[in-house]
């Protein structure tokens, strides 16, 4: 069930260029929500909300952490944001991503397509899972949270130019990862197109963005076609995570 | 509660709000936060004689107090919409329009039929201005020989009122008006959007896959008041009225401009209890106003 | 500097920056802000035969992203605008663009051959769209056939570069351009207001004295792009740009959507320095989306 | 000469029902204001900026004080501002009252015309001149700036409904006061109407409200026909203080 939420503000913190963690509290959305759903954030007076993915809840302390990067003039305003001011938000969103106890699961994500797979490897890893992460980023400046995926597991992070990691793209790691039985993916369309042509023989679920009107499944606007190309999903109701090869990237 | 209903031809609504189509899709994402019963009617979104898929995504882009669609009709088809739809909205205490949009009259003609032999179904919105169909939805709306066309064939397929909803993009809007309602039409409904596009610098294409969308939300209401303003004066039929509605003052703006009852469209998204919303604050609003009812207030807009 | 220059008709601009007429004055206010020099151009504000004293108070309303005016052309009249205006805007190392209305064919003539005759102003903008003038000052506008025949008058009476500034309130934007190019003219200029009414619910009236009034402002910005990317793939004359540009980005945007120059009018009113901070802006803004000059944008965007 | 400012906000109250005393701090301003000129807001986003009247000024403080009353989105949102925060300014828009030194004035003002003649009384009683002021509110709860005024010289307040005061209008009350030399009014235009009518044969000072674009001069927004009906003159740049009988109200 989504409701609409006053989330409080409790820490606001710049932890790569241009990318923000923000914790915010809520009750109600640190406890139903689950790894994969997202916060349809309202910022100002735009007219359409901003979806920002959960990166982690904490029902204990009631928070839910999110991490967004800024894109466009919405997310330059939510960077402003100040601790305790409330965030008027549409949550949980969407659907999770189908979780495997006792599994191996590998990871793959890109820039603003890693937070969500945080709060997914966390939960894995408390279902017994062995999480291996592939992380890729433009470059150094832009890595965060390496250390919270190297709780979690084996981490690798890529960097476009280099700079920090390996260099290249995702796909050039996992071509050397072979055991897992799961893949997670969730990233820029090209990045995700590359990575379930790569793991085409393997099982896994991939998280897609598009933008959106309404959120709630009603507008029509945030559509994927499906594989056949005879039918299109909504990425707001029936994602945003698809089993991969589901839908036509 | 008397005080905020309104009478249309085929429409005695217990409130003159109600979501506009294609903001609200059947009404089942909605219902999950609030009781429909609530709302004056039920717009659905757009149907059309067979399943369309709609345009390529990106659909939608922000722009300054609105925002561009190009959803370009995406919908189940009429047959679906009557068998999986229809009869879930028709479980609230309120009134269903249908929202009937086409390439071509024998469409028109078909969907209209089509929810004619529903029972449920309390009045057609005939979509003579949706921007993103290009094989002649357009045309429909701009030209007033095409517009009364269009409207007769429909009012002949159909025992229900017909309120043809226009489009802004047009130079005289008052005579394209006067035309439709020559033809039969029982109501209007306007505006529907302004033709609008958006260029992201980045990748130096238009964000609309479409390149042009449809322009609603407050940037447009100005426009809208203005044009309901204009065809009020000029015409008999009730109107609909929409564009840019986000709360109880903005409904009171537009019944002075001489709408009946309004629809509500870009604020859900912002709000998905606007509408809910809107009701709920109207009697205030009239009372802060002098307004004893909504009846009381349509068309009251002193223009000396 | 020279990575800003854009070269129009009568008109090679050190930069595509020039506030729009009506929003500027003569610019003699703005000048206490910064040196005029600076812009591309100044266009002046509205010129009729004869002194005009406009309509009634209020003129300007707020809207949302937007505002709406019906000041009524009120200015002194050509003559007096050429003894004591023009020679002011004439200091300043920028170019002059006279912004002339009326409310017939003899007196676009007049005006237009007063300006002539100095030897000050660089271009003439012919403005047969003002929505606020009721002798017919529309009717120029909507209909191409009145439209072509303005221009080719005035086209007659001067040797000016004569850009036709366009209204957006029109089924068929395109049409009217290609007429008014076919009649001779050098240049458009575009868009002009959308027509707009507000009501003010505490007196039930519109707030505008006139009634409506234009819509101006960031609200718009999608229509007018829309309508420069239509009209510039159809036309082979240049376009200057306006319509709720705020910013260098906004500038980008309307010259990736063919115009060649760019008009700023509402955002002078929040901030009397825009023009100047965008002129500062631009070269950082063309850098960020990678074009080497404003040349290299004119007309960019890309729209497979 | 007109300046863009950012001014400090060191105080806000609330003084009567909708209405706010706010201090503002500015060097520039509060050094070059005179009685009768006003602040050119920018409140949020708004697409036109707000014109307020400066209430009071003190240079040695460097701060501008003004006082407004909630009377649509800009004002109740310029009623939420902290603290600390700036406010976008342009400023001082427009003429100031004519100043005569050791005369007898009488202040007549209604409502929001109040405060600029508080800062006007001031400035009249520094350079000697004795102070009656008469000022007009809708009841009890809109009466503000009684003591101040008080403290300038012999004060009538008068309210609607009597229940504060005088009752009726203000010029039931001026009716009865002949000693003054000039007079200077500022209120809403069917006031200014009535006293201008009532004190016509006096020499008086009268400052006008309109809708406004630019504030500058530039777009003829703001104008108030003469008294002949050939002319207008612009309320921003010409006034807003017009010699009584100078223009048609
Ligand atoms: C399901 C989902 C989860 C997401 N999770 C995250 C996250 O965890 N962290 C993060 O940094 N970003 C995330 N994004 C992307 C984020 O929504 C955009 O970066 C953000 O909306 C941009 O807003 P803006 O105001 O900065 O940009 P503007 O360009 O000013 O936005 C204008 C409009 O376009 C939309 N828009 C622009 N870019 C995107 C985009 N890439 N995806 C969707 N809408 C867009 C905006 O929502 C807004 O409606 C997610 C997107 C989706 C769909
Ligand atoms: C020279 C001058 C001095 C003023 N001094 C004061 C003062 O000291 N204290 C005070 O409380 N008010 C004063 N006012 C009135 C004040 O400007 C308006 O109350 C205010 O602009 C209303 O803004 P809003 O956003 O609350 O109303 P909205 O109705 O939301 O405003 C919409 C638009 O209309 C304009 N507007 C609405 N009402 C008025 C009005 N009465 N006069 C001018 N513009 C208006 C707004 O500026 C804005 O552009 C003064 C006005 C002028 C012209
Ligand atoms: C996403 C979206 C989809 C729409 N789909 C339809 C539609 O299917 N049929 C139609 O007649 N109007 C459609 N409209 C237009 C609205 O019904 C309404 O006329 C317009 O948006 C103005 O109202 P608003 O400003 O309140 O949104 C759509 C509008 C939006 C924003
Ligand atoms: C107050 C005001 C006065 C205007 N006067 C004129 C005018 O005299 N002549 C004209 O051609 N356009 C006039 N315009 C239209 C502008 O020049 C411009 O085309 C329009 O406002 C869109 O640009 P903007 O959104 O940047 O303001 C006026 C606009 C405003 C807001
Ligand atoms: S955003 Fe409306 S259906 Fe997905
Ligand atoms: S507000 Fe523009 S001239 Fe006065």
């Amino acid at each position: 069930m989504i409701r609409k939420v006053g989330m409080k503000i409790i820490s606001i913190r710049c932890i790569a260029q241009d990318t923000f963690e923000m914790i915010l509290e809520n009750n109600f959305i640190s406890n139903y929500a689950v790894p994969g759903q997202f916060l349809h954030l309202q910022v100002g007076e735009h007219s359409l909300r901003r979806p920002i993915s959960i990166t982690d809840c904490d029902p204990s302390r009631s928070t839910v952490t999110i991490i967004f990067k800024i894109n466009g003039q919405g997310t330059r305003e939510l960077s402003a944001y100040q601790v305790g001011q409330y965030l008027n938000v549409l949550g949980p969103m969407g659907n999770g991503f189908p979780l495997h106890a006792n599994s191996t699961a590998l990871l793959i994500g890109g820039g603003i397509g890693v937070p969500p797979l945080y709060y997914l490897g966390k939960t894995l890893r408390e279902m017994g899972c062995t999480i291996i992460s592939v992380l890729g980023f433009q470059d150094k400046n832009h890595v965060f949270y390496e250390n919270e995926f190297k709780n979690l597991g084996k981490n690798f992070i890529v960097t476009n130019n280099g700079s920090y990691g390996e260099s290249g793209l995702v796909t050039d790691v996992i071509n050397h990862v072979h055991h897992f039985d799961y893949y997670y993916s969730c990233g820029p369309i090209p990045m995700l197109r590359a990575v379930s042509q790569e793991l085409k023989e393997r099982r896994g679920y991939i998280s897609i963005e598009e933008r959106m009107g309404c959120g709630v499944g009603a507008c029509y606007a945030c559509v994927v076609p499906t594989k056949d190309g005879t039918n299109y999903k909504k990425i707001c109701k029936d994602g945003p995570v698809f089993v991969a090869g589901e839908v036509k990237l | 509660m008397t005080r905020l209903t309104t009478e249309l031809p085929g429409l005695a609504l217990k409130n003159p709000i109600m979501p506009a189509s294609g903001c609200f899709g059947f009404g089942r994402e909605y219902s999950d936060f609030y009781d429909l019963g609530k709302l004056g009617a039920v717009i659905m979104k757009a149907a059309t004689g067979n399943e369309r898929l709609g345009n390529p995504t990106p659909r939608v882009a922000e722009t300054s107090s609105g925002m561009l669609n190009a959803i370009g009709l995406q919908n189940p088809g009429v047959d679906k919409i009557i068998a999986n739809e229809v009869p879930f909205l028709a479980q609230f205490d309120t009134k269903i329009i249908a929202n009937i949009a086409g390439s071509t009259l024998e469409e028109y003609e078909y969907v209209a039929q089509a929810f004619n032999q529903t029972n449920k179904v309390h009045a057609l919105e005939l979509n003579i201005s949706c921007p993103n169909v290009k094989e002649g939805g357009i045309q429909f709306g701009t030209d007033p020989t095409m517009a009364s066309r269009v409207t007769e064939v429909v009012k002949k397929a159909s025992n229900l009122p017909v309120y043809v909803k226009l489009s802004p993009n047009v130079t005289d809007i008052v005579s394209i008006a006067k035309a439709v309602e020559a033809a039969g039409a029982d109501g209007l409904s306007m505006i529907n959007t302004l033709t609008g596009m958006q260029i992201h610098l980045p990748s130096r294409r238009p964000i609309i896959a479409n390149k042009t969308g449809g322009l609603s939300g407050p940037a447009i209401k100005p426009v809208a008041v203005r044009m309901i303003y204009e065809v009020s004066k000029q015409v008999q039929i009730p109107i609909i009225g929409m564009g840019g509605i986000k709360n109880a003052e903005d409904v009171l703006e537009f019944l002075l401009a001489g709408a009946s009852a309004v629809a509500v469209g870009t604020a859900n998204f912002q709000n998905p209890f606007v509408c809910s919303e809107i009701i709920n604050e109207l009697p205030q609003v009239l009372d802060k106003y002098g307004f004893n009812s909504v009846q009381d207030a349509i068309g009251k807009g002193i223009v000396a």
